[in-house]
């Protein structure tokens, strides 16, 4: 590590937002992880927001290793933990921009209920779930993300559980902007970050990305690159839909686009407005 | 380290313990409180949220205790001294997180108010059985800091210690009262602003690209950033170096893990506290802490006056241990009497620490109403009866007997 | 005896459901007397963990009829209640909600509030019936505890049903540590006097919020795969005859 | 009672220790597991999920490890042998469920295969540092059974015993294994089905009305029935009389009041005699003792075999069951010998126990290891070596300097080279 | 007593490898066996390795720290691990993808093109087989009849003959 030649370095666009020194990184090949930091990395670019006070929050899993590459005040905490994380970061600094950035079994499964007691206050952060179906760090558990009838290495004979709705959960929670692509969106992906980022409140994005390792394997579904191939074929824009429509089956179609833009009052601004009730008296 | 005026409530007040502590915690400079709520440690909050606005302190009910520690933990790296209050089965709840607290060596303060247990137990009954958890509740090594009011003033007194200690050797800091001490209204006396030492937190003040979260200075402990002054450190859970990044080697395990007991290890004079009573001439010492002490100190007058040369030591600091004080003591004494509302925690630390030089009697208090001195002063003539060392702890019990 | 309790009986008598088949878990103590009066297994657990426990107790003997009764809204057990309504695991949750409303800077408005007097929170609360919906119950209600009659007429259709429902009721008082018994008979009057019944509307209009009535009723009645049909109906497609499936007699010690 | 056949895949076979222990799970007559997926245990879960649908059992992963917990004691009233599977950090997060566990007295077993820590330390390599916190991780008096295997046969072998004690006393027991053991293949041989002693549930036969869920027997341990089957249940985790009702909040001033909580520590400390199991060898005319359990107990034989070879007579003591921990033992061996040596796979746990129960009449040496490997057997070897010799009583646990510390901090060891 | 170490890069088959060995030796052998591998995600993609040790009563200690055999099957794998070889050991080494330094001691280095001697027999996920084959003819510390029937239970039903093919290349080809 950090034999990185000067010249590669000196091209590397992202060298200011990505923590070099730790390249490279443990995500294996065909893993959809890497195209989404990328991907953060130029949203962060473009929304041009003070990167002294945004920082990086992960729980565990592969994902949960995101905020180890980011080059922010980068916070690797326990599983499920990351939004309770945050919420303690926002609430006691609310200058600072807080994004977690981790995976659909840590941010949906042990940290469920952080999750939706989070965008009911409408605490202001970016959550960025990446959604593999699978748990991948452990060697492909079934998720509550995993399809139904999906195999996995706890659901040996099919998935008996319908899997969450993601976007359909933070919008009746209450998010305020709710967003879904998958790695092969790239560009969209770049742009609804940085569109979030300047958005007050909570909002997620859930990206799709794929699994080479445990899910395509376990699944018979090919490598990275025809799991892109399958997003490339199935996926469909459909900005504004009713979140409730959302459901992803095994290899069915996918739905993608923002979904939720809203107002709501932040936790710091209801926070505030209380504050400044209780003072009168 | 200059308070906020309106932090520090100087004068005398009569508080009960949980409202004493939220003023020490005031005091020491602590402006975040994430908690949720639980009897018997609601008036902590109670009197945190009262007071909030004009200290300009912050508050976040969280949705259960997992998340209010993560929360603290966050909070405490924004710069603010943090604290979470709870009790027994909120304690339970945070172990996991203690064990974050403890790897991210972050300066934090959590308040357990004992009740009785386990499980639900009895919300609103005095208990002191969360002892040994505090000191072995999360997974992994570690070492905690632990300290046992026994009144109001000691409430308000040990959490502005307990800050002290959490930003001077960079660790969660567990001041573990009880609902008797809790609940007990009494005389406080706050001091001027500066008329307590406050320690401030450790900063790094070198150049930005240089700064090690994990760099241990001389006394084992690393220095803190804030988060937002463009540092762009990283902290993780799993075993780092210096750099906070993730080694998964035994090597780093050593590197990372044997300092973090260093630390506390190494300073154990220095942090220790205990008040000694009558020990010079004492034949049987009292070991006592936190809701037992003035049952105790009734106890050794009671004896005293009946001839019985019996002297108390009162552990203010329970973790780390005062091992080498009770090793001392037993060479001296014929026995130690622990009473404690439990079947037994921090007896079987001084029969540890004895080595076979005294006897310890063990009084398992409560059960008969703890300002009751009559079965510790049995236990005492029973202490006094023995002559052989025995093997192993000798339980002294009332009539209630065994179950 | 506490409205609730009288719905709960009522509803049970109607459902026409064999007594010691239904097993209540709760995170809300009540009194034994109540219980024993009502003639079915109770559990009071740890706050926060009826629905889990509950989970065992369906898994460990399909034969049982499980109600949990989860108080203080859903705060920490949250992640229990997405997860069951995912599995449409076969439950009925009555959630006690006991949110207040707060005066926040000269309005009023509903907030999450447990009852405690010395401060008052001025967080939104869940729109519980919408979370629950969203999540995948097939039977979600609102009724306040005033509404005894609907209330034992819903809980009757929800024990008819077979997966998971939530039926939340309005109530103020009772809290995780203070006992159901323990009502605001005043605050109970308001609730019920300020509350619309709207069956069948859309959850996402059913929030609590200060400018409208409090709409009650029953929102979701769907048809759903059971958590336990699933399972066998997945296993036996993939095992056939080696498969002994959950709740059959032969397999169950 | 013997084990259903139907439970048990009787054979030869090469596999791994978390495998064998959801093997030995079934052969229990185990018919739940809920479960989270963590390093390094999620195998036994993965193999529980695919034998028990042919045995009528089932597998849930649940949404997190305080679900698990919570499922199984729901599971086990309901009336079947269950377990849950975890490590380190899921083992802190199931600690306020243990209390309730000890209070509802719901007899479940958890494999704990312990990892690296503190916190997410080195998931995929070993540590034995939850041992403490498997006797006092919840808040409250309880006591629990933990047992410390040392193969992958011994996985499947002691996770059976496991569910025996649990049913036998109706209190959690923990299967303290480690990450070295869980991860290590060897033979395994699972005996027929007759061969298999398994422990009933111990139900209660008297008329219904009469039934008093938490009236002990005369072993301190009260019988169990199902719910749902007309019994009129009320289980509480608040502190409840026998009946079960919670006993009233108010202290009564002056009068005496028992606590029945006192019967749930009562019952493990005065059976313990019977539920301890030590294996020893060497100890007649052994001057020194290693005291050791799990993964630390093999590395120490190899350590043994070198201070023998210089010849130095040492003992070996393996503690099966850690808690209870053997009290008795430790304090009749510390008046025969000259030191204790304790390798553990931490910075100090049960050497602590050891040190208690020797009374200062043998001194205690501790081999640390921070995890993320085994010791050294030099280390080991070294230290019997000193304590042999050690003369002077010394007042505190010798912490034996390894080579990795000497290494690590005076060697030059360089991170991130 | 052996101490045998597999070395190489994920998907190599390394750690199968290690269980076949240790099968062979303790269910068709009668022998003991142990097998300890690499966990974690360096195991995906990244270097990778197993260690058995053999012995004919009850193994111990579990772990490699003198090895007698080295079968490396990557320049990394050997790098590392090439140290830790007895002086008076054997070295086995994919000879297409290793490059070995002079040997020290009394070492005795074997080398086999076994990828390539898979991927004549149709795909080169054999070629630990192939491995494994020259491994039992080299050290004979594993009976082949052992190994054959540990490969056999090793793999699914319908890739058998193709496994026992590529043992029987491997064992062919040390003479």
């Amino acid at each position: 590590m950090g034999t990185l030649k000067k010249a590669e370095k000196d091209i590397h666009p992202m060298d200011d937002l990505l923590r070099m020194d730790r390249i490279p990184h443990i995500w294996c090949p065909g893993c959809g992880i890497g195209t989404a930091v990328t991907a953060f990395a130029a949203g962060l670019a473009k929304a041009e927001i003070d990167l002294k006070k945004t920082c990086i929050v992960s729980g565990i899993g592969c994902t949960g290793r995101v905020a180890g590459y980011v080059k922010l005040d980068s916070f690797h905490t326990t599983h499920g933990r990351g939004i309770a994380f945050a919420t303690g970061i926002q609430v006691a600094n609310p200058d600072l921009k807080v994004i977690v950035f981790s995976g659909d079994g840590d941010l949906i499964s042990i940290g469920g209920n952080h999750f939706i007691h989070a965008a009911r206050r409408n605490v202001n952060m970016l959550v960025i779930c990446i959604n593999n179906f699978i748990y991948a760090m452990t060697g492909g558990q079934v998720a509550p993300t995993t399809p139904l009838a999906t195999y996995a290495t706890t659901s040996p004979f099919g998935c008996v559980e319908p899997p969450f709705n993601i976007p359909y959960l933070a919008d009746s929670s209450g998010a305020v902007y709710v967003a879904r692509w998958t790695a092969l969106h790239v560009r969209r992906l770049t742009n609804s970050i940085a569109e979030a980022l300047k958005k007050p409140g909570f909002s997620v994005i859930e990206v799709i990305s794929p699994c080479a390792m445990y899910y395509s394997r376990i699944n018979r579904l090919g490598d990275g690159l025809d799991m892109m191939k399958f997003y490339h074929d199935n996926t469909e824009i459909r900005h504004g839909e009713d979140t409730k429509n959302l459901d992803i089956g095994f290899q069915t179609k996918i739905t993608v686009g923002k979904f939720v833009d809203r107002e709501r009052p932040t936790y710091m601004d209801s926070y505030n407005k209380w504050l400044s009730g209780t003072k009168k008296d | 380290m200059k308070t906020n005026s309106k932090a520090v409530m100087t004068g005398t007040h009569i508080l009960i313990g949980n409202e004493a502590c939220i003023e020490g915690a005031f005091y020491a400079g602590c402006r975040f409180l994430a908690a949720y709520p639980i009897e018997p440690a609601i008036e902590t909050i109670e009197r945190y949220l009262k007071r909030s606005a004009d200290v300009g302190a912050t508050f976040i009910q969280m949705e259960d205790e997992i998340s209010a520690l993560a929360a603290v933990i966050g909070a405490s790296w924004t710069g603010k001294k943090s604290l979470t209050v709870t009790s027994g089965p909120g304690f339970s709840n945070m172990m996991e997180h203690l064990g974050l607290g403890v790897m991210l060596e972050t300066p934090c303060v959590i308040i357990d108010v004992q009740r009785a247990g386990p499980a639900l137990g009895i919300p609103n009954r005095v208990g002191q059985a969360d002892m040994m958890q505090a000191r072995w509740g999360s997974h992994g090594d570690y070492e905690v800091i632990t300290l046992a009011p026994s009144s109001p003033q000691e409430m308000f007194d040990f959490t502005i210690k307990a800050f002290n200690f959490s930003e001077k050797y960079r660790t969660p800091v567990i001041v573990i009262s009880d609902e008797y001490v809790a609940h007990k209204k009494e005389k406080v006396i706050i001091p001027l602003a500066d008329g307590i030492k406050i320690t401030p937190r450790r900063y790094f003040k070198g150049q930005k690209d240089k700064y090690l979260p994990f760099k241990r200075d001389k006394d084992f402990v690393p220095r803190m950033v804030d988060i937002g002054e463009g540092f762009k450190f990283h902290v993780t859970g799993l075993t780092h170096d210096d750099k906070g990044y993730p080694i998964m080697l035994e090597e780093c395990q050593e590197y990372n893990v044997h300092p973090i007991l260093w630390k506390i290890r190494n300073h154990v004079d220095e942090i220790i506290e205990f008040q000694e009573t009558g020990t010079e001439d004492a034949e049987i010492v009292i070991v006592y802490y936190g809701a037992t002490s003035e049952v105790a100190l009734k106890a050794i007058k009671q004896a005293r006056d009946l001839g019985i040369k019996v002297g108390g030591l009162k552990l203010d600091v329970v973790w780390p241990f005062p091992d080498k004080k009770i090793a001392e003591l037993a060479e001296k004494v014929k026995a130690f009497v622990v009473p404690e509302i439990n079947y037994g925690q921090i007896v079987s630390e001084v029969e540890r620490c004895s080595y076979g030089n005294a006897n310890v009697v063990f009084l398992s208090h409560g059960e008969k109403g703890i300002d009751n001195a009559d079965d510790l002063v049995s236990a005492i003539k029973l202490a006094l009866k023995e002559e052989k060392i025995k093997k192993g702890i000798i339980e002294y019990q009332n009539q209630a007997g065994r179950a | 005896m506490n409205p609730i309790i009288t719905a709960f009986t009522n509803g049970i008598k109607k459902s026409g459901l064999e007594l010691s088949k239904v097993v209540v878990v709760s995170d809300i103590p009540f009194e034994p007397e109540v219980i024993k009066e009502i003639g079915v297994d109770f559990f009071h657990v740890t706050r926060g963990r009826a629905i889990a426990f509950g989970t065992g107790l369906k898994l460990g003997n399909p034969d049982l009829k499980i109600v949990a009764f989860i108080g203080d809204l859903m705060t920490l057990g949250g992640n229990h209640l997405v997860h069951s309504g995912r599995r449409n695991m076969e439950m009925l949750v009555i959630c006690v909600n006991n949110f207040v409303y707060k005066e926040i800077a000269g309005t009023l408005a509903p907030s999450v509030s447990p009852g405690f007097s010395a401060f008052s929170t001025f967080e939104r609360p869940f729109n519980a019936p919408h979370l629950a919906n969203s999540c995948g119950a097939i039977y979600t209600a609102r009724w306040t505890a005033m509404h005894t009659n609907e209330l034992a007429n819903s809980i009757a259709n929800a024990l008819d049903k077979r997966g998971f429902s939530v039926i939340e009721v309005l109530a103020p008082g009772p809290n995780f540590y203070k006992d159901i018994n323990q009502v605001n008979y005043e605050l109970l009057d308001f609730y019920y006097k300020n509350s619309v019944t709207k069956n069948n509307v859309d959850t996402r209009n059913v929030e609590i919020t200060s400018e409208e009535k409090i709409v009650t009723g029953e929102f979701t009645d769907k048809e759903k795969s059971p958590f336990i049909d699933t399972y066998n109906a997945q296993l036996g497609k993939i095992l056939g005859d080696k498969f002994i499936p959950l709740g059959g007699q032969s397999g169950r010690d | 009672m013997k084990a259903n056949p139907r439970d048990v895949n009787s054979g030869t076979y090469y596999m791994d220790g978390d495998v064998a222990a959801g093997y030995g799970a079934l052969a229990a007559g185990c018919r739940f597991i809920g479960g989270y997926p963590i390093t390094p245990s999620t195998e036994a879960a993965e193999t529980f999920a695919r034998i028990a649908p042919k045995a009528g059992a089932v597998f849930i992963q649940m949404e997190d490890e305080l679900g698990s917990i919570a499922s199984i004691m729901g599971a086990s009233w309901s009336g079947v042998k269950t377990m849950t599977i975890t490590s380190g950090p899921g083992y802190s997060l199931m600690m306020e469920a243990i209390g309730l566990g000890a209070m509802i007295e719901a007899p479940f077993v958890i494999l704990n295969i312990q990892r690296g820590g503190p916190s997410t330390g080195v998931p995929t390599k070993t540590g034995q540092a939850d041992m403490m916190q498997a006797r006092w991780g919840s808040h409250g008096d309880y006591e629990v059974i933990a047992i410390a295997p040392d193969s992958p046969q011994e996985l499947f072998d002691y996770t059976i015993k496991a569910f025996n004690l649990a049913e036998k006393y109706r209190c959690p027991v923990m299967i303290m294994s480690d990450e070295c053991v869980g991860h290590m293949s060897e033979k395994v041989v699972i005996p027929p089905a007759e061969e298999i002693e398994i422990e009933p549930r111990r139900f209660y036969n008297g008329p219904k009305e009469k039934y008093l869920p938490f009236k002990p027997d005369k072993d301190l341990v009260p019988k169990m029935v199902k719910a749902g089957d007309g019994y009129n249940l009320y289980i509480t985790g608040l502190i409840h009389d026998e009946r079960g009702y919670p006993i009233k909040n108010q202290i009564e001033k002056g009068k005496s009041q028992k606590l029945p909580t006192r019967r749930l520590v009562d019952k493990i400390r005065l059976n313990a005699d019977k539920i301890i199991e030590l294996a020893e060898e060497g100890m007649d005319d052994a001057e020194v003792v290693v005291v050791s359990y799990g993964i630390s107990y093999r590395v120490a034989i190899r350590g043994i075999e070198i201070a023998r070879g210089k010849g130095i007579k040492v003992g070996h003591l393996r503690l099966i069951t850690v808690w209870p921990f053997p009290d008795k033992k430790i304090n009749e061996l510390a008046s025969k010998v000259k030191a204790f040596v304790v390798p553990e796979i931490n910075y100090g746990q049960v050497v602590f126990e050891v040190e208690r129960c020797s009374h200062g009449q043998a001194n205690v040496v501790l081999v640390p290891h921070g995890g993320a490997g085994v010791h050294d057997p030099d280390d080991i070897a070294e230290a019997i070596e000193y304590a042999a010799k050690e003369k002077k009583k010394i007042r505190k646990v010798i912490e034996w300097k390894t080579r990795l510390e000497k290494f690590v901090f005076e060697g030059g060891y360089k991170l991130n080279k | 007593m052996a101490e045998i170490r597999f070395a190489g890069y994920g998907g190599q088959g390394i750690i199968r490898s290690g269980i076949i060995v240790g099968k062979g030796a303790s269910i068709y052998d009668n022998k003991f066996s142990t097998m300890n591998q690499a966990f974690g995600p360096e195991a995906r993609g990244g270097a990778c390795s197993s260690q058995v040790l053999l012995s004919d009563t009850k193994v111990l200690y579990p772990y490699v720290t003198v090895s007698d055999v080295l079968v490396a099957m990557s320049q990394e794998g050997y790098d590392m691990f090439e140290p830790e070889l007895n002086d008076k050991g054997i070295l086995l080494i994919d000879e297409d993808l290793v490059k070995t330094k002079p040997t020290r001691g009394k070492i005795r280095s074997f080398s086999i093109p076994s990828t390539r001697l898979a991927e004549e027999l149709g795909n080169r996920v054999f070629a630990n087989v192939v491995m494994l084959g020259f491994f039992t003819a080299v050290s004979k510390l594993v009976s082949k009849e052992g190994m054959e029937k540990a490969v056999a239970d090793s793999v699914p039903e319908r890739f058998i003959e193709h496994n026992l093919k590529a043992f029987q290349k491997g064992f062919d080809y040390y003479k």
